[in-house]
């Protein structure tokens, strides 16, 4: 095979839909003849540079990074530059003027699952539940929320009840916060803005169990379940992430890279300064919030089919109905 | 006495088995009549311990045979040995260190309640009873054997060994943490399994208590058979010559 | 001397537990569980001993404790389960695709009340067969549990992404959830009928002993002290079920319910939960493998080679197929976790279970189980996964941050513990 | 009979090894870590054994290797350390936090040749204290070490979080840095230098040791055995050297350096890696805990008290303070490693050595440490580490799925250490 | 002969301990006087043990006193005994079963070169001259002791005790399992020790043996001291009495 080989490293390849974006990047690849090499870190920022250092070694050409951690990915892109090799920085963050950022807009997530619970429920007890402790995009996202949330804050519509990170983004740690909250609140809650769809799904659970499902909770990445439950009315939103655009859009931009092309010669790039100082190459994806107005566009893009998304719904609103 | 004209009961055909590299029992053999008490002496580290775990199951001799009522038979663990109606008191006692004496008495072989239960209270009271032939001042039943004395725990190894109905027993110095009463009411009771056709091979450095209770002994030395001999026609001081300086008295070494 | 009459009131009432003859091991742990809950009640002014948070926390405690009672059997043999966590998941994984994709793609419909019963036998064949593989790898090809359940830790839980694909399956099927907690109660007459059921069995076990005893003619305690045993027993039992009866639906919930019927709520209706089917399970689990481990010869075989793995092999004992039973019994108990751990959320995750290696065996440890084998309770480990979940569950409801909480859990831990090292050595129990 | 046939083989073989006096032990670990070598090189087309690849898998291997090391220690007491990747994060945190903030508060600038060595040493001292404390715990108190390190898990780690505000923090002094492998290494002609003067000692060992047997008239082996040896050892150190001095530095980094002297890069220069500083540090790690471990009273005492805790107490040691110690060393080993790992990332990260226990106990446990205590070499555990560390990276060059990838690491794991007890059963070696 | 009129070596007085409410020893009092070798003879669990280990720091009695030379003691743990000169050879033998003979030997207190590492050549080279005076047929010096006999066992146990120069020496059924010859020179060994002013308690059930090479012997019963006699005084059945009826011979029982 005389394509370029693209090496691709995981932070912690157990989250649902890095599976999607996998796939993405794999046909992108595929259609230009390129191969797919990867490896996943599990969570680990140190197993993450020995990763990419095997993917080099490897003969990885261009190298695809979700990166653990946004500073201590910095030596593998000096790894990677020594060794004259393109780095991208897909989805996340990596503080290096090297790499060409190419993500959805995190905090802007944040701020579209705050809007979606906010419009239906523009005052009262809200939660927080947000995502693990040590990913910095679960602080993006809470920034998100907050920009949002704090004028109502402010006027006294809005009272934060209760907050809690959830340790290593699992929907049983979420559940079992969200059943304590709860039970410290006497169930006064009126609204969750929860970080994903997993967290999301162990809030909705705990509320089940009160009755109190079909009160605002947000999610992100358009998990199957997730939509399932925005269908039957127990989820509000969950913010879209196409990890298909991104992940074509990667493996794309791979394969140019490897045939030579500078960063700023990417076609829809440009330049873009991070909250610490970094001005890097980017490109942005817009995340669509997914809601029961709009249900129909994850059907009509062929995320998710039909029957998936409306079993055990029966009167839904559209496409279930 | 013994009947030595029949199959033995055992026979132990030129054994041998090393440990990385060095002969721990070197071509031995020795066979054992029923109703018969065979003594094994020597000095520490000759290899009787050695030799009669071959027979129980708990090591594979690297060669030689062993036979027993005639027929060869492979004791490839203690299972089989059990199957053979073998029964044996380790030197090292072999006792559960966290259990009473009663779950060490019956262990592997629970008496169990119609349900299948294992029924405690009958197992306590069958060890009070044998205990009580062989250590009368035992009274702690309740407490894992770990909390008993040297000499108790041994009594309670030896209860185990002569409970079960076994056709060849194994003794690997029963009586070294004994006391003197307790030694005693041992040896009275070797005498009546010898009486009830068993076959014994006793582990005993005392040759004035292997001349009491055996018929036959055997010397080894280095791992080596030094000599079978009956007890009766020989001294404690041809014993003791055998054992230390490895030879046979001279009237016996045809 | 001061140390003579410190040590004077302590006897007696060590003297009135003897004659009670209750395992004095337990006390100190309840202690320090109790002390757990007084200071988190103050803590959030009374809320953590309401009906309420005492069922959550009861249903919380449920999968970490029925793995944590067959973690027991394995460090008690000397071994142990790393792979608890991973192989839950892939159990999990197993009845989720059962009923969502395996028996519907044979013509099982969805909600048909066969798929439920279908998947859940599956999943504790799964158990049963991984955990003895790995028993037999363990037993007769001697490699040690630690590096055969760390393989199994990478993967199971990887087979586990592999049969779904990497996917979150659900919602799961209606019959099946209802192990999940509070979606599947007794109710309060079924709870009351099963306490007083539990009432009499205890009663006569207590009774039976005793006449075992005399039928020996062994020494038995005092009758008062047997009533005494027997009334310890019912008031637990009552108490217990009592404060389950007394957490109330929430009126929304039964709202609801009325409405699907196409009623309306009467005024002033009210209904308690009960005993809920999962913590059903544990107390059955519990009960079974309390009677294995002191009725039956395998739980004796068990202690037995965990006290002296030489001296049981010599007693005509088949420890390798022994450690090939105690991780299958592990496995199924695995399965037993992973349904009602997936019942609980609803649907089967990736990352469910992760991390529960940890947690099932620190249960068994706290609740005195010793890693160098032979010792162990199967109460004590319930009783350590309950410990460690009202830390858990108690820093959530305080509302500290995710990183202090972790702290605090770490260092009342070790406290815990502590206290309880602190009791025995004083009381001379062991 | 074939049974014997196939016995009078491997004998002779096993004759001229016993002659040798090798430890056999080794060999089986180091079989199967030549043959998962092997078998990744054909895998990989050959980019395995590269010596770019060794010189990448060295440095990975560094601060696991470190720290099993230290577990070799606390499992042969028959104690365990599950604290070690969350006290290493506090001691990164506290290194990375000396020199980027409290150092530089107390007018020490950045760049100040200060700062490294104060960073470090606090570091170590962090580690010795925290270490030493839950020895105290372990020792003194008699709390189960696996509490109290689990206790510590948590504990740790989130101290960790608090020093740093949960923030990466870097990028690290320069200086500090160089313990990070690839930007700091020995050079070639250093590394022959060092490799000499490893030949050299070893040598003197060999013959020491040959004059001290003859000194008190025991046998000794034939002069060529000694020699053999001798050799056998100088071209492990010889090649070892030779293949890190192979691996050349990029064309782009040398062009900077030169850049950045203001010089151009001569046409066709090229230079050699060498021995990485990280690589020296786990050697003389590995040398000095050798030296502890066989030639030392506390080794001696750590091993008596692992083969029987009361003998060892009945001897007269003490036990206590031995487990304080054992601890401490574990912590400064941890330090150690927090520096190796940090100034790897050139970051203090907050997840920095997440699961590291596991890790960690794994290659004391693969190098042949056994968890019920006594037993245990410190080059085993090293041994361990880096087969652990080539299954991990050997996986991620073959480019097989990410799941699949764990799978696969899982399994090897189980069979290395099976290939390990077979050769060793065959061989009659424990 | 030994001079009683001075002040004891050792003094024990009115010692009591018990396991879980059940005592195990009961208010016992022996003296041990400088060249003087004391037996301690009693059934099985009769407290023997349990009383001497009183002596070794390995417990703490419950009540009672420790007096060395006349001076009250406080001995804690096995430290403080050592701190004491005095050296325990115990019935279980407190071997570190990883270990070599040599390491066992010297646990505790190892030789060491000039460097301060530990010096193994010359601990072996110790080890073989002192078990050629105990065990002649010893040759494992370089396996670990969990691989020897129980007789090899027991005489690395006892080489510990005496190589290193106590004044006080405790042996705890030193020759239960040793062979007759190991048997022999471990009284002859007790005999020089006893000649170089050494005191000596020994545990032992062979009466005829205590007779031979003790002064005084204790006898104990169910954990309360049933006399400490004279062995000159009494027959080997008057001990025999003792242990097991628990009353002191008639002419004695003043
Ligand atoms: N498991 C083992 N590994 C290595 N060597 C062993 C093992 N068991 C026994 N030996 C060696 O084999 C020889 C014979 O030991 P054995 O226990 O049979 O002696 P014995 O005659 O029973 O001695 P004693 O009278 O002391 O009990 C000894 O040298 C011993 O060191
Ligand atoms: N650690 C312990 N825990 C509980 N009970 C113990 C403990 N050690 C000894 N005992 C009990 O104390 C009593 C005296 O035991 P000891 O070992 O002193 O007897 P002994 O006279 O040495 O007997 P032997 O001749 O059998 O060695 C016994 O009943 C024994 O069960
Ligand atoms: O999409 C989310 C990702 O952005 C975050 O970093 O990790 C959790 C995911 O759900
Ligand atoms: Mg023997
Ligand atoms: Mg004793």
């Amino acid at each position: 095979q005389d394509g370029p080989t693209v090496g691709v490293s995981w932070s912690n390849f157990q989250e649902e839909r890095w599976k999607t974006d996998e796939a993405a990047i794999r046909s992108a690849l595929e259609e230009a003849g390129a191969t797919y090499v990867s490896a996943d870190a599990q969570s680990s920022s140190s197993k993450q540079l020995s990763d990419i250092e095997s993917l080099i070694s490897q003969g990885a050409d261009v190298l695809i990074i979700l990166a653990q951690d946004t500073q201590a990915i910095i030596p593998a892109v000096q790894r990677a530059y020594d060794n004259a090799i393109p780095v991208i920085a897909y989805d996340r963050l990596i503080e290096d003027e090297r790499a060409f950022y190419l993500t959805f807009d995190n905090i802007e997530v944040g701020r579209m699952q705050a809007r979606a619970v906010f419009e239906v429920q523009p005052e009262g007890n809200y939660v927080m539940i947000k995502g693990s402790p040590t990913d910095p995009n679960a602080d993006f996202l809470r920034q998100g929320q907050q920009e949002v949330l704090q004028d109502a804050i402010d006027a006294g519509d809005i009272t934060i009840v209760g907050e809690a990170y959830t340790d290593g983004w699992l929907p049983a740690n979420a559940q079992r916060n969200m059943e304590q909250i709860l039970t410290a609140n006497d169930n006064a809650v009126d609204a969750v803005v929860a970080s994903n769809d997993g967290t999301a799904g162990g809030a909705v659970a705990a509320l089940q169990a009160q009755g109190m499902d079909g009160i605002p909770v947000s999610g992100q990445d358009a998990d199957y379940a997730a939509l399932n439950r925005i269908a039957q009315g127990t989820q509000t939103v969950s913010v879209w992430k196409d990890s298909r655009d991104l992940g074509r859009r990667a493996g794309e931009i791979a394969i140019s890279l490897a045939d030579g092309t500078e960063l700023s010669e990417i076609e829809g790039a440009g330049e873009w300064t991070s909250p610490a100082g970094t001005t890097l190459w980017a490109e942005f994806l817009e995340p669509v919030p997914i809601t029961q107005d709009n249900l129909g566009v994850v059907v009509d893009a062929g995320w998710i089919s039909k029957d998936e998304l409306c079993q055990g719904v029966s009167n839904g609103p559209a496409p279930c109905n | 006495m013994t009947d030595r004209s029949d199959t033995p009961l055992v026979e132990m055909r030129d054994i041998s088995i090393s440990f990385g590299g060095i002969k721990a029992v070197d071509h031995v053999s020795v066979d054992l009549y029923p109703g018969e008490v065979v003594g094994l002496l020597g000095h520490n580290g000759a290899g009787k311990s050695t030799l009669i775990k071959c027979l129980s199951g708990a090591y594979r001799q690297d060669s030689g045979d062993i036979l027993i009522n005639g027929k060869k038979v492979e004791i490839a663990n203690p299972r089989d040995a059990r199957d053979h109606n073998i029964e044996t008191i380790y030197q090292t006692l072999a006792l559960a260190d966290n259990l009473d004496a009663a779950s060490n008495l019956f262990l592997g072989r629970e008496l169990v309640t119609a349900l299948g239960f294992v029924d405690d209270s009958a197992m306590e009271a069958e060890t009070r009873r044998i205990m009580g032939r062989l250590n009368p001042n035992f009274r702690k039943f309740a407490a894992p054997v770990k909390a008993l004395s040297g000499g108790q725990r041994q009594s309670v190894a030896i209860a185990r060994a002569v409970y079960f109905q076994a056709r060849i027993l194994i003794m690997d110095e029963p009586t070294a943490a004994l006391g003197p009463q307790e030694t005693q009411m041992v040896a009275e009771l070797i005498q009546e399994l010898k009486k009830d056709g068993l076959g014994i091979f006793l582990i005993d450095h005392d040759v004035h208590q292997v001349k009491r209770l055996c018929d036959r002994a055997a010397v080894m030395k280095n791992g080596e058979l030094v000599g079978l001999v009956k007890v009766d026609d020989v001294t404690t001081d041809d014993l003791l010559g055998m054992i230390i300086a490895g030879k046979k008295p001279q009237h016996l070494a045809a | 001397m001061t140390d003579a009459n410190a040590a004077a009131a302590p006897s007696r009432s060590r003297n009135f537990i003897k004659t009670l003859e209750i395992d004095t091991r337990l006390l100190g742990m309840v202690g320090a569980f109790v002390v757990v809950c007084i200071v988190f009640n103050v803590m959030t002014d009374g809320r953590f001993l309401t009906p309420r948070n005492i069922f959550n926390l009861t249903i919380q405690t449920v999968s970490v404790a029925i793995m944590a009672t067959g973690m027991v059997f394995v460090i008690v043999t000397r071994h142990i389960d790393l792979s608890v966590g991973s192989l839950l998941a892939t159990c999990s994984a197993m009845m989720a695709m059962t009923q969502t994709s395996f028996l519907p793609a044979m013509g099982l419909d969805f909600g048909n009340p066969l798929i439920a019963p279908v998947a859940i036998l599956v999943g504790l064949l799964t158990g049963a067969v991984i955990g003895g593989f790995q028993g037999w790898l363990v037993g007769y090809l001697s490699i040690p549990a630690f590096i055969v359940t760390l393989g199994g830790l990478l993967v199971w839980r990887n087979v586990a992404w592999y049969l779904t694909n990497g996917q979150t399956i659900g919602p799961l099927d209606e019959t099946y959830q209802l192990f999940g907690g509070i979606g599947g109660t007794l109710g309060t007459t079924g709870s009351w009928i099963l306490a007083v059921i539990g009432v009499v069995v205890t009663c006569i076990a207590v009774w039976s002993a005793r006449r075992a005893r005399i039928r020996h003619e062994f020494p038995v305690k005092p009758v008062w002290a047997e009533i005494a045993l027997m009334a310890v027993g019912a008031v637990l039992i009552l108490g217990f079920v009592a404060v389950l009866n007394a957490y109330e639906v929430p009126s929304r919930v039964l709202d609801r319910q009325f409405e699907a019927a196409g009623q309306s709520m009467p005024e002033g209706y009210s209904e308690g939960y009960g005993v809920p089917y999962s913590v059903l399970l544990l107390i059955a689990v519990a009960v079974v493998m309390t009677v294995v481990a002191r009725k039956t010869r395998l739980g004796r075989y068990i202690f037995a080679t965990g006290g002296n793995p030489d001296a049981a092999e010599l007693s005509g004992i088949n420890t390798r197929l022994l450690t090939v039973k105690v991780f299958a019994i592990m496995g199924v108990l695995c399965a037993l976790a992973g349904l009602v751990a997936s019942a609980r959320l609803s649907f089967h995750s990736n990352d469910i279970g992760t991390l529960d290696e940890l947690r099932v065996i620190a249960a068994a440890v706290i609740g005195g189980t010793a890693l160098a084998g032979g010792v162990g309770t199967i109460y004590g480990a319930i009783l350590g996964a309950l410990i460690m979940q009202s830390l858990q569950s108690g820093m959530a409801m305080v509302g500290v941050d995710a990183p202090f909480q972790n702290i605090i859990v770490g260092g009342v831990l070790v406290l815990a513990v502590l206290v309880d090292i602190i009791y025995r050595r004083k009381t001379g129990a062991t």
